[in-house]
């Protein structure tokens, strides 16, 4: 057992540090919030350039190979910069459902995915939604040859950006192949008539919109996958989304628990660094605490997932409520131990706490991923009796 | 010991619901309901405070000669009640609930006479000048010059954090005026008209994307001395009695219960595991349940305080115990909210809580203010003396208590 | 709305309070409970002489008419004194069954409880019972104009001493005027056939008993209620037994947290008063606030109680709810300030920890308090919409 | 990174596991599962000490020319979660874990020829004479006198907080040697034979009635000089290296762990409301699963230290971190299986925890250690440096970090 990075994935961490240090300060970052731009088009053409588009996918695919290692670091670095360039919806999402089809079709939007040309977004979340497991309304009527799809999708990040959809949908109907109510995923073009979007800005700098289908008649050779394998599917991408957005939680939360340091021993009042002041320092020992204990448990879903281990779902699910939980914890504290400062638009503090709060509840509730949790633990089959150093 | 209401004060409640239902517009209502902090619309709020002015309603606070009322301190918690009931705007405080009660107890005859009827029309909007970026916390550090110039101070420096600036016309604020071995000692309290040369208001946007603070620069603005309110070197003095006075003029049990009728709300339409709505989660309601209890709990806290404060007078620390208790778990219904409202927290849409907006928006109606509540309270902890603070003192009088 | 004692109650609770200042000092109790005697029997009758025992019954059944306020200001003061003399066994319990109902047998017990002369315990509780709403699984079998009695009764307090038993158990077969599972209470002599004690010391103190009853032959005279007024009078005097616990428990508290803040002042280290460290301030303004919110809650309990308000028992489970939770906090907040020394049977401060805990789960989980009080909250017919000022 | 254990850890596990098979009598395997605090009832303790010294496994930590092992950190934890999940009785820390590092750090050759081997095969029973009822926390601060006559010291004083002392034959302590502007230069180690005249040994009753602790008074005792460990006034430096010892020989998982599976076996009959058991009740089964998640989260934040460790030593202020987070938690579960206790924690029934007995108890016999663990346990916070010097510690460490 061992928790230290490989050379190669020390240096991945190190060029991308690097690189978002140089490019990514605060500043540069809110100049692009504030910009016409959904984000910065060349930067996202430069992280192609550098092959960090190309991290999750298998060399055959084009892609680099990168395992669930290399995907906390990417994403432990965009959530220290809070990015907003949407590596996680085009890259982690779109393309991480496409990784796990077969078809040249599907080999060419890989290429351009790699190579920064093109955008994507998943369509799968609905108003109802409490989790990515729950039950998908929007429908898929075959009439033939193709399917019409209608329904609603809720709160799709990068919809407005995106060239293609994947839109999960229920078969309505009997269709060659299809039992009523499977579950299908559909590769849907932007452009295709009878999808409409409600696009809009989000509290964490990015983009996303509500996406309205209305009978988007849709070719059944676009029809990706189905049944058991669709929701497998769903699972395994949302368990990739699930790391990434654990590990932008302790990268964020390095910075809060840095920044705050900073600031307490420097901000003076009643003629002493406020750093002096004990409950100052057990607020600041116990954002370390928060932090690091997370940062251990995405350690342990990392390499779970990377080895397919039976209990990888079981430990992404308490990685992320437990990243959850200490991020907004850490968020809190960091601004009420900067004060009103941190209260403003101007600092980057008050960013990280929307970012985090977004994260906690954009793609499924904290107690789902609790009861989640705890319904893993209870079936003995699926895992060892313990997920210790049992052997 | 009892809890009943007297016969006057059903009454009572039954006028106060009356002047509300005629007074209160669908603007002001709207106003009201989208609230994201402790303050409503700006425009808003004026025309409510000039609808409970025409009343005589203005400033139940103040005592009756200057225009406020004879009300007991449960008829001003129940009137507190039935505006938040009614989905009213917020008042004016600064004015009002901060600045008065300070002109009536230091003005001159000339202040009161002046300045007091032109707060209650709102004819003058104040603001407060009290913290500076190096001066929070540790308010008596604060370093905004006042010097003495023939008849007029002349004034250098800044403040933060001053509410609604960019909306006053008048600031209230403390400076120094006298170095001294007591910081407390040096500062006087000048009342300050914010359009004299040399005075610069720069908004400052919060975490929702509005602006309520500003940040006000001052370079050598001359504020005749007449406009000081009590003596030279007497404004920590006076300020003490204000900040007593605005923590002890609050009924947070009021907002709360309304937070936590929008919870409930949001709770009977928003899905936990399986389409099961929250309101029938029994996690989610063992949750609800236990802040519910310590919303009560701080209720009737706050109405021991008030039948105390009628005998009294003085809330002391009772008031920070109040304060910490009802802006953290004003926070954790904040919390609870976010999380039912998802998803949707994403969206940013700012417009929909202007009082004037009509049209749709993104997810459901009854969540729409809960994420901008939830950034800008974040600073109610911070505001008006940290929970830190208040912690010290409350301590402090735990340890005097035990004649230690 | 006022919260302050009449003159009376001021001087119930002074008389209260300076009898056991005198009589009832920590080493007093622990000389009490380090005896041979379950308690103090001469301070017992010396408490029916100042007429306590008399406090919650009727005047025509010879008591002083007290409400729930003057139960209240009785039990702070034994929380207070952490006095293990059974107020609550004898009187609020056992007495508090018979109170509720008729008859001359009754009359004489309840003199007997005033003056001082019996002890008395109400058997209810079953091992698998997580409140007093539990389901009753002892049986009472009519045969012949007797009930024969069999079962467990879990941990009843004072049956060591007890002179005569209230017992609950469900009509196992018809008899006159039964259903079958119909509760029943009957009124059991101490020394009747068939009925066997475990005894032993308990925590807090006291002593109890496990009750086994082995077809014990009750006449059926002894019979004193059944059916729905039995369960609602079992539910009248738990409600009492809250308030009484409760009560306790901000007596209690009012000690732990002068007792803390009078420690810290004087103990140095580092040179210093602990009371001068920023962290330790701050947990005693804590478990100050605690405290006082309890208080107001418990107080609204009992207001409501004496009232017969209809939201009576939501705010009876509430202000337990909130005591108890307070109440832990608090002894264990008391315990890390005073350090190692609150960790030994010398000091009072663990004690009071021991009749908190047991207070917090001897009649009822806090759980199941809390659903008690949601459930209550969601019957608006049941109460006003909101216990506000609402007229 | 990697999760693998080697295949030589796995036969190690087999191989630890086979010997506790052979080694634990059911007497120590009671033993083991009726504990109430980090000690074990003490025959018990000693036995299964000589058991592993017989086979060589007395001293873990110990290099391997003293009679310790050269297992890896990992070995370490493997074997001490096979000791636990058997039921062992903990073994005597305070020898082998606090003082021997000591010893083979700072001892002369001839202390450690003779001491050593009476550590590992139970012969020298230790306790450790550090705090004194004026110092505590500021150990530094500490009085007892050792005043230098002819070869001897004298001492004078008393030490509290001794656990075991009225088991021991021998003590380890602190002294004060010189007055000094620095308490902590005039603080020498020595080693104490408890049966020299002047020494009384005074139990200390705990909450849950039973003598773990003691009270030591020292009147005109006389020690060797050569009884002294490392140089005079070098004991300040002797006694920080123990203290980080302490803090990173354990495994808090490890007991948390079996927490959780009395936790489990205790909720599968204990009834929530309606008969139905905890473990099905929905509410409890969220509170569990927080509690087991923060466990999870302690336990690789453990595995990261001791890798760690491996390559670097020292434990520094992790060990402060893992020390509050696993005491703390530690705390919460024994709360939350006093809950499950529910009525049955009132029994006072110390005589049931002996290992010897086998009669009836009272309640179900699976929480009968429950009651008195969660009394003993509130110290966990406070020996060994309390939760808030280990946070001043972590705090320290954060700033430091930012070089400030």
């Amino acid at each position: 057992m061992n928790f230290d990075l490989s050379e190669e994935q020390h240096a991945l961490r190190e060029s991308l540090h690097s690189y978002l240090r140089n490019n990514y300060q605060f500043e540069q970052r809110q100049a692009t919030v504030a910009g016409p731009e959904p984000f910065n088009r060349a930067l996202w053409q430069e992280c192609a350039d550098l092959g960090w588009l190309a991290l999750p996918f298998a060399p055959e695919q084009g892609g680099l190979g990168g395992s669930a290692i290399e995907l906390m670091l990417l994403f432990e670095q965009c959530g220290r910069f809070l990015v907003v360039e949407p590596f996680l919806e085009t890259v982690l999402m779109a393309g991480g459902v496409l990784k796990r089809l077969r078809g040249n079709d599907i080999d060419t939007r890989l290429n351009a995915i790699i190579a920064g040309r093109t955008q994507g977004a998943l369509a799968h979340g609905e108003p109802q939604h409490c989790d990515e497991r729950g039950s998908v309304r929007c429908t898929a009527t075959y009439q033939g040859g193709a399917f019409a799809l209608s329904g609603r999708k809720a709160v799709i990040y990068n919809a407005p950006t995106a060239d293609f959809f994947i839109v999960s949908a229920t078969a309505g109907a009997v269709a060659p192949g299809l039992a009523r109510g499977d579950l299908c995923l559909f590769l849907v073009d932007s452009h295709q008539p009878g999808l409409a979007l409600t696009p809009y800005q989000t509290v964490d700098g990015r983009c996303a919109a509500e996406v309205n289908l209305n009978g988007a008649s849709v070719d059944s050779r676009l029809l990706l996958c189905s049944g058991d394998k669709a929701e497998q599917l769903i699972r395994s991408v949302f368990d990739d989304v699930a790391l990434a957005l654990a590990a932008e939680s302790i990268g964020a939360m390095d910075v809060l628990v840095s920044e705050t340091a900073r600031y307490i021993s420097h901000r003076k009042q009643f003629g002493q660094p406020i750093a002096e002041f004990q409950s100052l320092q057990h607020s600041l020992a116990d954002m370390y605490m928060a932090s690091e204990l997370a940062r251990s448990l995405v350690y342990a879903a990392a390499i779970k997932l990377r080895d397919g281990a039976q209990d990888a779902s079981l430990f992404l699910a308490a990685a992320k409520a437990k990243a959850d939980k200490s991020a907004v914890f850490v968020a809190h504290n960091a601004i009420q131990l900067h004060g009103g400062i941190a209260t403003t638009d101007e600092l980057k503090i008050g960013h990280y706490l929307k970012r985090i709060t977004v994260s906690a509840n954009l793609y499924g509730s904290r107690a789902s991923r609790v009861r989640r949790f705890w319904q893993a633990r209870c079936e003995p089959s699926k895992q060892s009796s313990s997920p210790e150093l049992a052997a | 010991m009892n809890l009943e209401l007297t016969p006057q004060d059903m009454a009572f409640r039954q006028e106060v619901q009356a002047f509300l239902t005629s007074a209160l517009t669908p603007h002001m209502r709207r106003a009201g309901l989208r609230t994201t902090s402790i303050f409503s619309e700006f425009e808003a709020s004026m025309s409510f405070q000039r609808a409970l002015h025409d009343q005589g309603w203005a400033a139940p606070d103040w005592s009756l000669e200057y225009g406020g009322t004879d009300w007991s301190q449960m008829q001003k918690a129940i009137f507190h009640e039935e505006c938040q009931r009614a989905n009213s705007p917020a008042t004016s405080s600064i004015g009002i609930q901060m600045l008065g009660p300070m002109i009536i107890r230091y003005g001159t005859t000339e202040q009161k006479r002046v300045l007091l009827p032109r707060i209650l029309s709102t004819a003058d909007v104040w603001c407060q000048g009290y913290s500076e970026p190096e001066a929070g916390s540790d308010l008596a550090s604060l370093q905004m010059k006042a010097e003495k110039v023939g008849d007029d101070y002349v004034l250098n420096g800044s403040k933060i954090w001053t509410s609604l600036a960019h909306h006053a016309n008048k600031m209230f604020c403390l400076v120094r005026t006298r170095k001294s071995e007591k910081p407390q000692a040096g500062i006087s309290f000048l009342l300050v008209d914010l359009d004299l040369p040399g005075i610069t208001v720069s908004p400052i946007v919060s975490l929702d994307g509005e602006v309520e603070q500003c940040q006000v620069f001052f370079e050598d603005v001359r504020v005749a001395s007449s406009q000081r309110l009590g003596e030279e070197n007497q404004g920590w003095e006076i300020a003490k009695y204000l900040l007593e006075h605005e923590r002890g003029g609050y009924s947070y049990y009021v907002a709360l219960d309304k937070q936590l009728s929008q919870i409930k709300t949001m709770a009977s339409s928003a899905c936990s595991e399986g389409d099961v709505p929250f309101i029938e989660d029994p996690v989610f309601t063992a949750e609800l349940a236990e802040l519910e209890i310590d919303k009560l709990a701080l209720e009737y806290t706050e109405y021991r305080l008030k039948t105390r404060l009628e005998e009294q007078g003085k809330p002391g620390a009772l008031s920070s115990m109040i304060k910490v208790t009802g802006t953290e778990l004003g926070q954790a219904l904040d919390e609870m909210a976010v999380r039912l409202r998802g998803q949707y927290l994403a969206p940013l849409q700012n417009h929909c809580l202007d009082p004037d907006f009509t049209g749709p928006c993104i997810g459901p109606v009854s969540g729409i203010n809960v994420m901008n509540r939830y950034l800008n309270n974040r600073a109610s902890t911070i505001y008006g003396g940290t929970a830190q603070i208040q912690r010290n003192i409350i301590a402090r009088m735990v340890l005097a208590r035990e004649g230690v």
